[in-house]
């Protein structure tokens, strides 16, 4: 195949949904609703439909890795900036899931957004993620993943708002932009220092000469030199830990879900925070130069993926529920990042993609079913009324919790047994962390699904009446998302983890090849189940399923009393452990004192005050006495110049 | 020496003023009230007719008549055409204001013409009795002039603390000039300047007196601590009269510096370093600034305030002087002319505003100028941002010729103090542009002046942008006026 | 390379003539006035397209040239040109002044013929001191312009205007004379006015120290940096907001460009010996004033705030050359740096101008800044949310628009100079973002606040054709500014180049 | 002592005197008075000096009209003498040291170091037929014609600034206008009133 | 024999009388300008001495024109006495303050 013709190809695969976008967006009141839905999906259809061709390229005819520039963006000083396209096999497979999600959340969102105000707008927003996403995956160099990483900022803000009438929404938007920046401030400072020390900002350029870099390094503090690579590479990291929400900058994902579902399904869980380990995977020869920045990674992973875990128990929201397990899931991909599994990680970030956006989408559902009541003290024996919903959010409570065989099991073992047999620093404490993380994941997720599938049916009459199955559009999209959720692992592991899907791609030193190690007593999907089903994991995955079946199905007054007794650890719970109040009092207030501190003081009071104001005011009462002189009086006149004659005389004359 | 028509051509702009003089004083006898105007237009036309002859009769070399007491060169026909021109606008803008006041009598044109008359005998004076002669005729008409509403409180008061003070300092001149004759024996400029040069004579003595002939000089100019006339005479005379003495006077005052401190006592100057007259001027030059900067703020009568802002600029010229031949003398001369022409103007729109009975002296009878009339509003702020030293108008270049000739001197220093108090000083004039652009006004009498007076300070505020553009015609003069000592 | 017809004169003088044609129609007939004054600007937009398109970008020297005798005996010329980093500048002037005569066509009633003349006026002025080569003739210029600004605010100012013009002229005038002094100073070391002759001027260090405290007085006025900045919140917040607009997107521009033209190639070794000093200064305006925005109450002074900050990264990028140049770890990154500032004005005059632009459209319909009054915009006024969101996002560095591009191109250069510089300057990553998204937050989003915004109108077409071609504007530059780079990149090497050569 | 010293220092002592006197008077006639006589030591001294002509001028002139013309104004103006004086001890002192100070400086320079006569030795008195009004009019008439001009015009100010300062149009003064005599017509003169016949009552 | 510097110092005597009594004088305007006539006599005595030492004739021709000048200067003095007295009723100094500042 002509190469122009695929540089063709990927410009149209990236401009359709953008094209959809601005037609939904700028003529939206001449087009009218069915307009701005069709033009989106068509948009996200056709860039569908591409991304599975070229998917299919690289996967069967092993199509050649693609790096060409589109355009120049500038040149400046011998830096060179460009946009282009970067497409190898990770490429191919991202643009693929991020399309197929993209798609299913469009057309899920007729449904959903039936009555909504802003109809046209909401497609056009989530037709232009679509577009910034595939920008951001696409991109072959630093520039345009930064572009495409912020671009995704932007339409999650405008989405996290789209309510902008709710306080709370138009909070939680500004909330996740600014965390966001916090770590593109990191993010943006390791691009200068890529800049910098490598003199170009394309990723072929810096990935070659990364090796002959790795004993380089920079002094920060004076006096004191840093690896050049463990700089880069934790300050990349800060970008992804903003966007991928990694403890501290976790704070601002639950918030997100003020945003409608669909988009709680597409970019806070299938997609968008998933960049990070897009974007750390991507980098993976830079980051296998630098033990300390892996450790860094696996920690804040593990971190991330146990204590936001248990967060998710406590919650009453359904889709915070969701939400926290998202982030504990994200845990778990960086902890596989950590620990040099990068294929892992991708791996799961696949699976995760998947049975994630059903899980919100299904939960969309039953918001819809409940007129957008969230709350699931209110519900009860949905499955009674929705029954594909019912089954379909099973089937990804499934996958989620690793049940054997689903896709999450796959990946989620997969990872666990590479961070168990990884040697850098902080392995030993992210693999506890980890394996505990998969009895919270199972209890979090069947108490939610206990709570609202079964039981006695929605506590409100009202709701209780009205309660029915959603149409088509939002169903057909369930079970299409199902399909993957319960399927892909199993199909694609061996590639993936094992094969050489990712040859040439991901780089692992052989000193951290955990995954090689794993794979050595790998034969097929069947033994690594039955392995699976020997080890800790799957025991506490039972056990946490046990768990809450007897806690919230036969015993529910346990929860309330264990509620009671361990208040502290509840409320610690419960307050997120405090990470939200420490922001707004440290940081918001602080920002707000400091800014009117500075304000009040530097400005009004001594610039203005004292340097300005009080200049111009003592020239006045200087003036004021100076004019005293002029008393009017001929003799003080005549007076002035004698003394006026005698100074002279003295000075110049006498002395 | 012989009198005949070849030695007494070069004379012929004050025979012709003062021939048009004794005509007009008679006429205007046998004038009554109506046909007044006649006289103004006489005198008008004397003074134009006396530009021309200066042009006509002028010489391309210098000439040194009369025994030495009269000089023609290029600086006296250069400063001669400014201070008649001048004197043009500051009649011009006086007729329909006397008219209004019953003022209208001939003796104003009479008066100003012979103080107009005593300058260009100070501009061409070629001896200390000449200079000190047309000096006296100047102050004489002056002391006239201020007190010529007689019915006016202020102005007789006025005119009694001029008369003092100007006696005062005409006698500490004159104190002044006896001890340079007593040092030098000399009384001509030329030849007191050959016998310092001769270096036979006591310095010491000639210092002391050039203390006391210097403060005639400050005294003229309003430097301080000489200034203190000048407040109370601007506020005291009529506003025209005021207009005429705050700026044609200036001409004549450089004139007077030129010929005593550059060439009569040029060997007392640069030579001497801050010992001599350099210095003297440096310090009034530093406490006019000071002063007539930091003064000028508090005040709210414009004309006040421009007395001391005239105190300020003072200073500049002074600068100039003190920065040495050539540049610091075309600079002084540049700014000098620039001033005269700029105040007139400004004391021209106070006149034009005046309406019977109200004085518009205040700066709060500005007020919404803008609003009464945007054509003299704009030239009023253009004669302010002149005088502020604001591009594009000539008071800019006026500053940047003195502050270009301080440099070459090596007195940096004095450059800055020099602009940082002309930041001070551009406040006060923005308070007035202020006053007309941004206040309500508080009155919405028209403006009654007749249109030569909407004319002539058309033809002023313009100037001052025109000569803020181009300068180099006016700077050509000065340069090869200076050239001519 | 000198042009066949005097294309500078003629963008200079089109619009000074214009402004004074306009001036004489009066008040009588205003939209005569008011079609006046925007044919004469487009007009002067038109003339000024030839200088992009006939420009030779492969060459540091002057093109376009002009050279008069003006004051001869003063040696002082009438001597025009541009080169790379004043063509795009003069650009922008003409295409702003359309912007501004079109957004105070219906809201200036009060004189509008004196309105529009001050804005025509002063748009020859400034191109004149984009053109100038002659020290003098730039110092006219640059000292003229203060005269219709004052005006503008003094006149259709807000309610403490007096105070603020006032202040702002006071404030720039005492900047300016210092810099007269340092450039008679010059005059009388090489015996001329030029620009170029100054660059190439023998200079002692203290001289050089001494001169350089001059312009960075002036400079640092009208840029303006920390400490000296406090005139500028005032007057933005008084002034009309073609006032504002003008002020914010050309004049500070002008600090900025005196800084290339005179500072850094006059005494390059004073500026490598006080670089520290204008590095932190530039570090406390982008962040000192970030969070100063951050409490503001008044959009305006928000967006003036955030303007100070905004220019630090400018001046921030013109200095830290000198770093660079200093660290024995890297080779390249000083043209970076300065390009950077370039881009980042012109960005910065595109956004800028949209950001008072849309308070303008507030302003216009409720009479107030407060931000307090505001809530809920986007209710009753969604196509005016959109272009404000849109803004504020540029406002805050968001990657494809304008905004971006300058700061990344510092916040890179910086950190080859140091990486606390670096650190210092990303915060704006976060600062910046913090208080504009916070006023757009409060102003823009949530339910309609009180019956007033309920009753706002949207943007009318006039409006739109204003904002729209800002953000055409600001996307153009943020998503391909390779053009406006490329045009810079010849003279803003050989700058470079030249400031890396001790004069001592 | 010579007896020329002799009369300098007599003539020198009163007038400083007077001169004090004119000063100190409460009495502005008495000033007046002692002007004169200040005057004429004045003259006295200048005869020393061999300035003949001036000391005798100044006899005429200044006595003769300009004191006479201060003592009629002062008679004209009807003075309040009760007041002038109030306050005057009060700056006396004051007076003095500035005074003081001014002669110090001023006879440190004046003194014999740089006038006295090892400078200038005193001059050779002039011979019998000098003649002192001749050369002083011949050098007035050659040299000096210009100042003599211009000194003309002074007092042509001088005549007109006091005539137009003093005079006043009084409206009850009676004047003759010429031009109004010429121009007037007869019915200006002659003014014909109809008046409405009386009723008798 | 009669130096020179005991006529300068008479003249200088009597150039401070008179410039003192310009300044203690806090009343009279008429004594002002006797003063001033003072102190022109004061310098007259310079020129006359400078004139009779110097040998030089042109000395008292300039005292010639400053007793000219002085007379003319007398009678514009008083003729705005005159003037100031008929607006104001009084000739005192100390009421001449209605300008200052």
């Amino acid at each position: 195949m002509p190469d122009i013709d695929m540089k063709t190809l990927y410009l149209a695969l990236v401009l359709a949904p953008l094209a959809g976008s601005i037609i939904a967006g700028l003529f939206r009141n001449q087009i009218g609703k069915a307009g701005a839905h069709w033009a989106t999906i068509l948009g996200v259809g056709l860039s569908f439909v591409l991304s599975a061709y070229v998917f299919y390229l690289h996967v069967f005819q092993a199509a050649p890795v693609f790096n060409e520039n589109i355009y120049t963006w500038m040149v400046v000083d011998g830096l060179e900036m460009h946009v282009g396209f970067l497409v190898d096999n990770l490429t191919a497979m991202m643009i693929t899931v991020v399309t197929f999600v993209s798609l299913m959340v469009h057309i899920y969102t007729i449904g959903y957004m039936a009555h909504e105000e802003g109809y046209q707008r909401f497609f056009s927003y989530i037709a232009l993620f679509t577009f910034s996403m595939l920008m951001l995956v696409m991109s072959n160099n630093f520039l345009q993943l930064f572009f495409g990483w912020e671009a995704v900022g932007l339409v999650s803000y405008l989405l996290i708002g789209f309510y902008f009438k709710r306080e709370s929404a138009i909070f939680a938007n500004m909330k996740a932009f600014l965390v966001n920046r916090v770590g593109d401030f990191g993010f943006i400072l390791g691009i200068a220092a890529v800049a910098m020390y490598f003199g170009s900002l394309d990723y072929a350029q810096v990935f070659d000469a990364a090796p002959g870099k790795a004993g380089e390094t920079i002094g920060i503090w004076s006096g004191s030199q840093w690896s050049l690579m463990t700089v880069i590479c934790i300050l990349l990291f800060i970008g992804a830990m903003g966007k991928s929400a990694q403890v501290p900058l976790h704070v601002w994902l639950p918030d997100s879900m003020e945003g409608p579902t669909p988009i709680s399904a597409l970019i806070h869980a299938a997609t968008m925070v998933t960049a990070g380990i897009f974007m750390v995977a991507r980098m993976s020869p830079l980051y296998e130069l630098s033990e300390t920045a892996l450790s860094f990674v696996l920690v804040i992973g593990a971190t991330t993926a146990f204590f936001m875990g248990l967060i998710g128990i406590v919650q009453n929201d359904i889709k915070r529920v969701i939400a926290y397990s998202t982030l504990s899931q994200l845990g778990y991909m960086v902890a596989a990042l950590g620990a040099s599994a990068y294929a892992a990680g991708l791996f799961h970030l696949m699976t995760h993609a998947f049975f994630k956006a059903l899980l919100f989408l299904a939960a969309g559902s039953v918001i819809i079913g409940m007129h957008h009541d969230q709350d699931i003290r209110n519900m009860g024996g949905v499955r009674k009324y929705m029954k594909i919903t019912w089954f379909t959010f099973l089937l990804g409570t499934l996958a989620l919790i690793g049940f054997p065989g689903f896709s999450g099991f796959f990946s989620k073992d997969a990872i666990i047994e590479a961070v168990g047999h990884s040697q850098i620093a902080g392995s030993g404490y992210a693999h506890w962390l980890l394996v505990a993380g998969v009895f919270v994941t199972a209890l979090y997720s069947f108490r939610l699904y206990f709570i609202v599938f079964h039981g006695e049916g929605p506590r409100d009459e009202h709701a209780r009446e009205h309660i029915k199955e959603s149409p088509a559009v939002v169903t057909v999209p369930l079970l299409l998302l199902a399909v993957p959720s319960v399927m892909i692992g199993w199909m694609t592991i061996e590639p993936m983890l094992f094969g050489d899907y990712f040859k040439g791609v991901l780089h692992v030193a052989s000193a951290h090849d955990t995954l090689g190690e794993i794979g050595e007593h790998y034969h097929n999907q069947i033994g690594f189940v039955s392995h699976g089903v020997m080890a800790l994991p799957f025991w506490l995955a039972m056990g946490g399923l046990a768990v809450a079946f007897y806690v919230y199905m036969l015993k529910p007054d346990i929860a309330r009393n264990l509620a009671i007794r361990f208040d502290w650890l509840y409320g610690l719970l419960n307050r997120k452990y405090g990470f939200d109040d420490f922001n707004q009092a440290v940081f918001a207030k602080g920002s707000l004192l400091l800014g009117k501190g500075l304000w009040i003081v530097g400005d009004r009071t001594l610039i203005d005050g004292i340097a300005v104001n009080g200049s111009a005011r003592s020239v006045g009462v200087l003036a004021q006495t100076l004019r005293w002189l002029q008393s009017g009086y001929l003799y003080h006149y005549a007076i002035a110049m004698i003394l006026g004659l005698l100074g002279l005389v003295y000075w110049f004359v006498i002395r | 020496m012989e009198y005949n028509a070849s030695t007494l051509l070069p004379l012929l702009p004050e025979i012709v003023l003062l021939s048009a003089i004794a005509v007009i004083l008679i006429v205007d006898l046998f004038l009554d009230q109506a046909k007044r105007f006649f006289t103004y237009g006489l005198s008008l036309a004397a003074l134009v007719v006396t530009i021309a002859a200066v042009m006509a009769s002028g010489a391309d070399h210098s000439q040194t008549l009369m025994d030495g007491a009269y000089v023609r060169d290029a600086m006296s026909d250069v400063l001669k055409i400014a201070l008649l021109s001048v004197g043009v606008f500051a009649f011009v803008y006086a007729r329909s204001y006397l008219l209004e006041r019953g003022m209208f009598k001939g003796e104003f044109y009479t008066l100003g013409m012979l103080a107009i008359l005593g300058m260009m005998i100070m501009v061409s004076a070629g001896s200390f009795l000449s200079l000190y002669l047309g000096l006296e005729l100047l102050a004489l008409s002056l002391y006239a002039l201020v007190a010529f509403d007689n019915k006016s409180k202020k102005g007789s008061e006025a005119a009694m603390k001029y008369f003092v003070l100007g006696a005062l300092a005409s006698g500490m001149l004159l104190y002044g000039i006896s001890m340079i004759y007593g040092g030098t024996g000399m009384l001509d400029f030329a030849g007191v300047a050959k016998a310092i040069a001769s270096g036979e004579t006591d310095k010491t003595v000639l210092t002391f007196g050039l203390v006391f002939v210097l403060i005639g000089i400050a005294f003229k100019f309003g430097a301080v601590p000489f200034h203190m006339w000048a407040p109370d005479v601007y506020e005291g005379a009529p506003v025209v009269v005021t207009a005429f003495l705050g700026s044609v006077p200036k001409i004549a005052a450089f004139a007077m510096a030129m010929r005593i401190l550059a060439q009569g006592l040029g060997g007392l100057g640069p030579e001497m370093g801050w010992q001599g007259w350099q210095g003297m001027l440096m310090i009034l030059a530093l406490l006019s600034l000071a002063l007539g900067n930091v003064v000028a703020l508090v005040q709210d009568n414009i004309k006040r305030m421009l007395a001391y802002s005239t105190i300020s600029h003072v200073a500049f010229i002074f600068l100039g002087l003190l920065a040495g031949p050539e540049k610091g003398y075309t600079a002084a001369m540049f700014y000098t002319i620039v001033y005269a022409l700029t105040a007139v103007g400004g004391f021209g729109v106070l006149a034009i505003l005046s309406r019977k009975g109200v004085e518009a002296e205040n700066i709060h009878d500005l007020k919404g100028l803008n609003k009464r009339s945007p054509w003299l509003a704009l030239m009023m702020m253009l004669i302010m941002f002149s005088m502020a030293g604001v591009p594009p108008t000539v008071g800019f270049f006026a500053k940047l010729f003195v502050l270009d000739a301080l440099v070459n001197a090596g007195m940096l220093w004095l450059a800055l103090v020099a602009v940082a108090f002309s930041v001070i000083g551009a406040f006060y004039y923005l308070r007035v542009v202020k006053a007309i652009y941004f206040d309500k006004p508080i009155t919405q009498a028209p403006i009654s002046a007749g249109a030569d007076a909407h004319i002539a300070i058309s033809v002023n505020g313009l100037a001052m942008l025109y000569y803020g553009i181009f300068p180099a015609s006016l700077l050509a003069l000065c340069q090869a006026a200076i050239q001519s000592l | 390379m000198s042009a066949d017809w005097p294309i500078l004169s003629a963008i200079i003088w089109l619009p000074v003539l214009g402004g004074l044609l306009v001036l004489f129609s009066g008040d009588k007939a205003p939209n005569v006035s008011r079609w006046l004054a925007l044919a004469v600007a487009v007009l002067t937009f038109l003339l000024s397209i030839p200088l992009w398109t006939g420009f030779d970008a492969s060459t540091a020297a002057m093109q376009f040239e002009e050279n008069l005798p003006w004051i001869e005996s003063f040696r002082v010329n009438y001597h025009l040109g541009v080169d790379g980093i004043s063509m795009p500048l003069i650009l922008l002037t003409t295409f702003i002044t359309i912007l501004v005569i079109i957004a105070g066509w219906q809201v200036i009633q009060y004189k509008p013929s004196q309105y529009m003349a001050a804005f025509l006026i002063m748009e020859g002025v400034m191109v004149g001191v984009f053109s100038a080569l002659d020290a003098m003739l730039f110092y006219v210029f640059w000292e003229a312009m203060l005269i219709p600004m004052f005006l503008i605010i003094g006149i259709w100012g807000g309610p403490n205007r007096v105070y603020a013009t006032i202040k702002f002229f006071l404030y720039t005038f005492l900047g300016s004379v210092f810099m007269l002094v340092a450039l008679v100073y010059m005059y009388f070391q090489s015996g001329s006015m030029e620009i170029l002759g100054f660059h190439a001027l023998k200079l002692g260090l203290t001289e050089q120290i001494l001169i350089f405290l001059a312009f960075l007085a002036a400079f640092a006025v009208k840029v303006p940096m920390w400490p000296v900045h406090t005139w500028l919140p005032d007057a933005h917040v008084e002034a009309p907001t073609g006032g504002s607009v003008i002020l914010a997107a050309i004049m500070l521009k002008i600090g900025g460009y005196g800084f290339l033209r005179f500072s850094l190639p006059i005494t390059p070794d004073a500026s490598n010996e006080l670089d520290w000093l204008i590095i932190a200064m530039s570090l406390i305006a982008v962040v000192y004033i970030g969070f100063v925005a951050l409490v503001q109450k008044d959009m305006k002074k928000l967006i003036a705030y955030s303007s100070i900050a905004h220019m630090g990264f400018v001046t921030l990028g013109f200095f830290v050359v000198f770093m660079i140049a200093a660290n024995p770890q890297v080779q390249t990154g000083s043209i970076l740096g300065v390009q950077g500032g370039m881009v980042q004005m012109v960005s910065h005059g595109f956004i800028s101008a949209a950001m008072f632009l849309c308070v303008g459209v507030l302003y216009d319909r409720m009479h107030s800044r407060e931000i307090a009054d505001y809530g809920g915009v986007v209710n009753s006024m969604p196509w005016f949310a959109a272009f404000m969101v849109f803004f504020a996002m540029a406002n805050a560095g968001l990657p494809g628009t304008s905004g971006f591009v300058g700061e990344f191109m510092v916040i890179l250069a910086s950190f080859r100079a140091d990486f606390w510089f670096a650190f210092l300057a990303a915060t704006t990553l976060i600062v910046g973002a913090a208080y504009t998204l916070w006023m757009v937050k409060r102003v823009i989003f949530g339910d309609v606040s009180n019956e007033r915004v309920a009753a706002l109108q949207d943007v009318n077409k006039r409006e739109v054709l204003v904002l729209g071609s800002l953000t055409l504007a600001v996307l153009a530059l943020g998503l391909w500014p390779e053009p406006l780079v490329k045009v810079m990149d010849a003279s803003i090497t050989n700058l470079v180049n030249h400031i890396a050569i001790s004069k001592l | 002592m010579s007896f020329e010293k002799f009369l300098f220092y007599m003539f020198a002592v009163i007038l400083l005197g007077a001169a004090v006197m004119v000063v100190t008077r409460r009495n502005p006639v008495h000033s007046a008075l002692f002007l004169v006589l200040v005057f004429f030591n004045m003259a006295g001294i200048w005869l020393l000096a061999e300035a003949e002509f001036l000391a005798i001028a100044l006899v005429l002139v200044y006595v003769g009209a300009v004191m006479v013309l201060f003592l009629f104004v002062i008679m004209m103006l009807d003075i309040d003498l009760a007041t002038v004086r109030a306050g005057f001890v009060r700056h006396l002192p004051l007076g003095m040291l500035v005074g003081a100070l001014m002669f110090m400086e001023m006879a440190l320079v004046l003194g014999p170091r740089h006038f006295g006569l090892a400078k200038y030795t005193a001059p050779e008195p002039a011979p019998a037929d000098y003649n002192n009004t001749a050369e002083l009019g011949l050098s007035l008439f050659s040299q000096h014609l210009y100042a003599l001009e211009v000194a003309a015009v002074i007092l042509l100010v001088a005549m007109i600034a006091a005539i137009s300062l003093t005079l006043r149009k009084r409206p009850q003064t009676k004047r003759q206008n010429v031009t109004e005599q010429h121009a007037v017509k007869k019915k200006d003169r002659l003014k014909i009133v109809t008046m409405a016949a009386e009723e008798k009552g | 024999m009669i130096s020179l510097s005991e006529y300068l110092i008479l003249g200088a005597l009597l150039f401070v009388i008179s410039v003192a009594g310009i300044f203690i004088n806090r009343k009279n305007l008429i004594v002002l300008l006797m003063c001033i006539e003072l102190m022109l006599l004061a310098v007259n005595i310079n020129f006359v001495a400078f004139s009779h030492f110097l040998g030089d004739v042109t000395g008292q021709v300039f005292v010639f024109f400053i007793l000219t000048v002085a007379a003319a200067e007398a009678a514009i003095g008083l003729a705005i006495l005159i003037v100031l007295f008929r607006n104001r009723r009084t000739i005192d100094v100390d009421d001449l303050d209605s300008m200052r500042g």
